[in-house]
């Protein structure tokens, strides 16, 4: 047979909570609770709140460049199909997820305040700090999943990145790894559409980004990425398959409705219609919706959760501003885990240029000085 | 002649290479419509089109890989790498490839390429944002490293740069991208690459120093007392580094202080300290003074002006060198 | 509709000329003439023939390092489907494609005797030299094909690379750069199943390379790698499309013949029966086979074939050996176009320690001395 | 006691630290069933497992970036390079994660991982198989960089290496991999992280170097007139510098002679060239002579032994200092 079949493969998109509000039951079955659909509905409130506030506090000039990361809340779901001991591996644009799963909001605002203690995660929380360079760090989970491997551990490393992101080649060699070494890992790919000016069409010609999980025999899904329901399945499943040695990519449909960063103006590029529809699928909208159509939510209830949202987030400003000014000494002490002897002698001297600090060669300059006043011939 | 900051001296010289030499593409992440992060490269897609300012995929290995093939099949390729901390990704293609494709060949294969790289500290940006990797890519045989501190000589070494058979790195100190404006001619003009320039005369302390720092220890010279005679000069090119204005410099004076942004240890300062003495060791009267970064990372900005060697550090280590 | 088809892929494998000798006339109608099967039999013989004198020339010290290519000469078939102005840019399995193209095969023996002028590659002929860091210069290509986009020329990139190469990350930004900028490269991945010891089971976990094209939107084929009509076909389809602005990923299934290079011995990890089974599927063999059966070949025509071939190959052999020792001062020359002046007193001096370089300095040196005598104090 | 290879002595490490340690994991292409393109981990994957002693995939950053996920979730990784000219790929993982994450996270996070790399030149290998580029780690704060000229002192510092904390970079000269052997102890021993040894003391002139150019350096001195005492130091750790060691004997000698194979411009030399001077100015009688690789890139093999610098040369320029 001179022509044969080599390889065949079908991506699924999947949505079960629809722009409307409206659900599809029989995909919904087993996901999320009434409970937990509240729980989210509020915790990406306070998200989006925190996220509007961060905005104005970079305009006011408390907060360095922030990325806002509006209109991808619902990518907290991924936190409700994660278990306490799995990993968080994240860019910058999944904070509602790293929220859930027990990240101090207030570190995110003091990284963004330029403060290294926005990163230093507290002991027992699997969260690595953001990544800035983008791509690198899906690397990351993927060692991390494979050491849980290793070491017999039950951990599942999930690793955020953009659409962007999938140009690197990290993003490559990370899926290739995760996928020879049977590492526990969930790739999810949140695709907004954008890499700050650059649209998705020049990105890549791929169809879809889900479909680059062929090239390294990963399990692949597309959803829809406002859909909290859709995510929270797509990430439930991808959790077993990782425990039984598949690794996963997601792709989450969404849009970012900010600029990439205060930093940026997407007026420039951008069209506003295109941002006028996205506004439509956010997913606070249809979240909101469904508890209304299911009578889980009311206009008090509303009201009541914005007056707490408003506290909780004038709280995690408070303790991110309020903290004291970081030590000069802390930019050597962190190097490594033993300060090597020059490295101290430039904490505790404050500079790199070393006059005045070897005495024995000031005692030598004395002794030349009484030797001849005048300069020496050698020096004239 | 127009009173230009350093992002439009960099722009205007981008527009009128391109506008002479078809040849020339410019390419990078965002420098088309949205001109660049930096916006140095504004309206320069709409100009000339999106075949010569192109945007490309979020791909640093990818740009330099591509600029390179570019380059050797008839482009003048200009790629742009957004900020200085993502030529990581783009290391192998720049140091393995670009570097050495004139010598692996024996010059059948060229690469007249000129990566363009916003560098340096100073604007509370975030972390990979403000570092000064110059010393790796002087160490890197193959290179020519060129960075402005004015907005005069960012026009003429670039057009200088995007002219060179050689692959070029054009750093770019975005400290000062905004700071000031200087008379520009609107003519063409070049600045030579491999020349240093003498930013002020003076006979007790040779300064040697480039980019951002040079504005840096031009404000320490101020601080310093009236009597003590500086003499700045001003890099630009750091590879191949003018070696004959440093050392006439230093035989006149006895004293020099290197002043850069990098870390020490195996900084460039080191390698001008070590030139300074080879050529000039009978000359001098103390040993030769490096104000640089600390050897950690370029802190996160709250700390950032704690790493920076400003002008008071500087201004102390001429002092020091001076009195020795 | 909740779940719906985003994206489907199907990949085929072709194969015209098989094991046997036997060939698909339907599919292979308009692609090899008789003439340019025998030539191609002469040429791929010719380098089998080279390829087992470089290994002896190895071994007696005469040359360094050598990848064989021994198994993999049916890639001369992309020589015929390129035109003359189409580029070559290749890594080391490709000896009998580059040769056909047009580079003097004594090239490649004087690259291996670490000489550069083996990469000087002559004016007119558009072939790289071969790219020693693995999976790197496909960019080039990339970049080489759209640059013939940006000027209007009618020229297609062709780029060569095994499995092993495949998980560089510069593999995936070369591809994403071709698709996305419609440059006409054609990608070509040997797959000879190792990667020195590493099998291609442990490469990646993707069912076929050819696959991994899907990431890019690029065309992908899989061909039988030791078949010169199949690989033929595949890449005359390729420079159609290429032209139209469509890149294409051809993974052509091979083997490696011989041990990874003459510093490597695959009989520490690879199983002789596999092995074994592969030199059956010798592309030689079969094109042989296919000749003879077709009438086109005789035994007298062979043993003519392989007085030819020795006394080519030793011509070969003497320009490599004959030619004179490079100048020191080359490796100073080359590094630019005009050489800067601290390098040239390097090459004058061939020194980089500088006493005795500065006259002026000697002139003090002696002036001091005049002075005092003793060392100065200073320099007690 | 046995009388080793380098290579010996780091299979034997390896050994000893997998067997003391279970947390220890090598990877890396071909490392495993053929035991590493140098032999180095021969047996090891036969002793420990193929969970423990991994081929990976052909891909540095891949290997370097999972090597520090590993670290991360308790596996000390020792992740091996194929050669140094393939740290291009892996250069952003390493510089801009591996060496970063501690001081990035306050301490929070760390990666106590060992990247082992064949280095240098001499062995008349193909192109990118022969460079020397420590210069360029030694300036990446966050990084130790270790280099090993002896059997005895690979075992110990490599034993140190893995139990560090921190990012080690252990660069393996390949040329002495098989040169010459030495006796290493059986028992567990650890040669410190940061300490220079004086491989031959000396009073006139001081000899800075390190890796298989500490052979080169001896030989030189066996051609050198018997009255001239040289002291030399082998630094065995590229960052952290045991500055302390070489300002004590240039302190005594009053000269000093620094010998490495990488490119002159910005080569460690020059930051030993720098600290001789700034430490010991009032001591000098000479300045400090840097012998190293021109600033080419090494050439292919034909020309190799024309680029290092051999024992001739550093014999030259340490009678040359000595007379001056
Ligand atoms: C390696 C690297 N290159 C460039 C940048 C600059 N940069 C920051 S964010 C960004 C776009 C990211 O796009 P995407 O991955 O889609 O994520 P999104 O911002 O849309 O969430 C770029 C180019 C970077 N941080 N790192
Ligand atoms: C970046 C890089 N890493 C490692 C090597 C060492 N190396 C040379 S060839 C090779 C295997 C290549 O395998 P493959 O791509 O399948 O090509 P093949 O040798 O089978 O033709 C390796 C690892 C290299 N040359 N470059
Ligand atoms: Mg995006
Ligand atoms: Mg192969």
């Amino acid at each position: 047979m001179p022509i044969k079949v080599a390889y065949q493969a079908t991506i699924e998109y999947m949505q079960i909570l629809d722009e409307q509000g409206g659900l599809d039951a029989k995909l919904a079955r087993d996901t999320l609770t009434d409970d937990q659909v509240v729980m989210l509905y509020e915790h990406m409130s306070m998200c989006r709140r925190l996220d509007e506030i961060a905005f104005k506090l970079q305009r006011s000039g408390r907060l360095g460049t922030y990325p806002q990361n509006m209109g991808q809340e619902a990518i907290a779901s991924v936190a409700l199909a994660a278990r306490p001991q799995d990993w968080m591996v994240p860019c910058y644009r999944e904070n509602a997820a790293l929220y859930l799963h027990g990240l101090p909001p207030e570190m995110i605002l003091l990284h963004w305040m330029g403060d290294e203690r926005g990163n230093q995660i507290p002991e027992g929380l699997n969260i690595t700090p953001m990544s800035i360079p983008i791509g690198s760090h899906m690397l990351h989970a993927a060692g991390i999943g494979w050491a849980a491997r290793i070491r017999g551990d039950d951990q599942v490393a999930f690793t955020f990145f953009g659409d962007g992101a999938t140009s690197e080649g990290d993003f490559h060699e990370a899926c290739n790894f995760a996928g020879v070494m049977h590492a526990p890992v969930v790739f999810i790919c949140q695709n907004n559409q954008w890499a700050i000016s650059t649209p998705r069409s020049k990105q890549t010609r791929s169809e879809t980004f889900a479909q680059k999980g062929i090239a390294y025999g990963l399990k692949v899904r597309q959803v829809d990425g406002n859909d909290i329901f859709a995510i929270f399945r797509a990430a439930r499943e991808a959790v077993a398959d990782a425990l039984k040695g598949q690794p996963t990519m997601i792709e989450t449909l969404t849009y970012r409705l900010g600029d990439h960063t205060t930093a940026d103006d997407a007026r420039r590029y951008r069209d506003p219609a295109e941002l006028e529809a996205a506004r439509k699928r956010d997913p606070l909208i249809r979240t909101r919706k469904y508890l209304e159509s299911k009578d889980l939510w009311s206009a008090d209830q509303e009201e009541a959760m914005i007056e707490r949202n408003k506290a909780q987030v004038d709280d995690i400003v408070a303790r991110a501003t309020n903290i004291e000014k970081p030590k000069t000494t802390d930019i050597f002490d962190a190097m490594f885990a033993t300060i090597p002897p020059e490295l101290a002698r430039q904490r505790d001297t404050m500079q790199t240029n070393s006059l005045g600090q070897f005495p024995q060669q000031e005692t030598l300059r004395r002794g030349a000085t009484a030797h001849s006043p005048t300069q020496s011939p050698a020096h004239a | 002649m127009a009173n230009l900051t350093l992002v439009q001296a960099i722009n205007l010289a981008l527009t009128q290479e391109m506008e002479a030499d078809e040849s020339v593409v410019l390419l990078g992440e965002d420098v088309g419509l949205n001109g660049g992060v930096f916006r140095v490269t504004e309206g320069l897609q709409q100009r000339f089109g999106e075949h010569r300012v192109v945007d490309t995929p979020l791909a640093e290995s990818g740009i330099m890989g591509a600029a390179i093939g570019l380059a050797m099949n008839g482009i003048k390729s200009v790629p742009e790498i957004q900020f200085e901390g993502f030529l990581g990704p783009a290391y192998d293609q720049l140091v393995n490839h670009a570097a050495r494709y004139r010598s692996r060949s024996r010059g059948a294969i060229t690469v007249p390429m000129t990566v363009r790289v916003p560098v340096g500290g100073g604007i509370h940006a975030p972390e990979l944002h403000s570092d000064s990797p110059e010393a790796i890519y002087a160490h890197t045989p193959g290179l020519k490293v060129v960075m402005p501190s004015s907005p005069y000589d960012a026009k003429g070494l670039l057009i200088s740069a995007i002219r060179d058979p050689d692959p070029v790195l054009f750093f770019e100190p975005k400290r000062i991208y905004r700071a000031f404006r200087e008379e520009v001619p609107e003519d063409e003009y070049t600045v030579p690459i491999g020349k240093a320039k003498i930013v002020e005369e003076g006979t007790d302390v040779t300064v040697v120093t480039w980019g951002a720092m040079t504005i840096q220890c031009i404000n320490a010279m101020d601080s310093l007392p009236e009597d003590l005679s500086v003499e700045l000069i001003d890099l630009r090119t750091i590879y191949p580094i003018d070696v004959e204005t440093i050392v006439e410099s230093v035989s006149k004076t006895g004293r020099c202080v290197v002043a850069h942004e990098a870390p020490l240890t195996a900084g460039l300062g080191a390698e001008i300290s070590s030139l300074v003495q080879e050529r000039c060791f009978l000359h001098l009267e103390a040993p030769v003074q490096r104000v640089t970064g600390f050897d950690t990372f370029m802190p996160y900005y709250k700390m950032e002006l704690d790493y920076l060697p400003e002008a008071p550090r500087v201004a102390e280590a001429i002092a020091a060198c001076a009195a020795y």
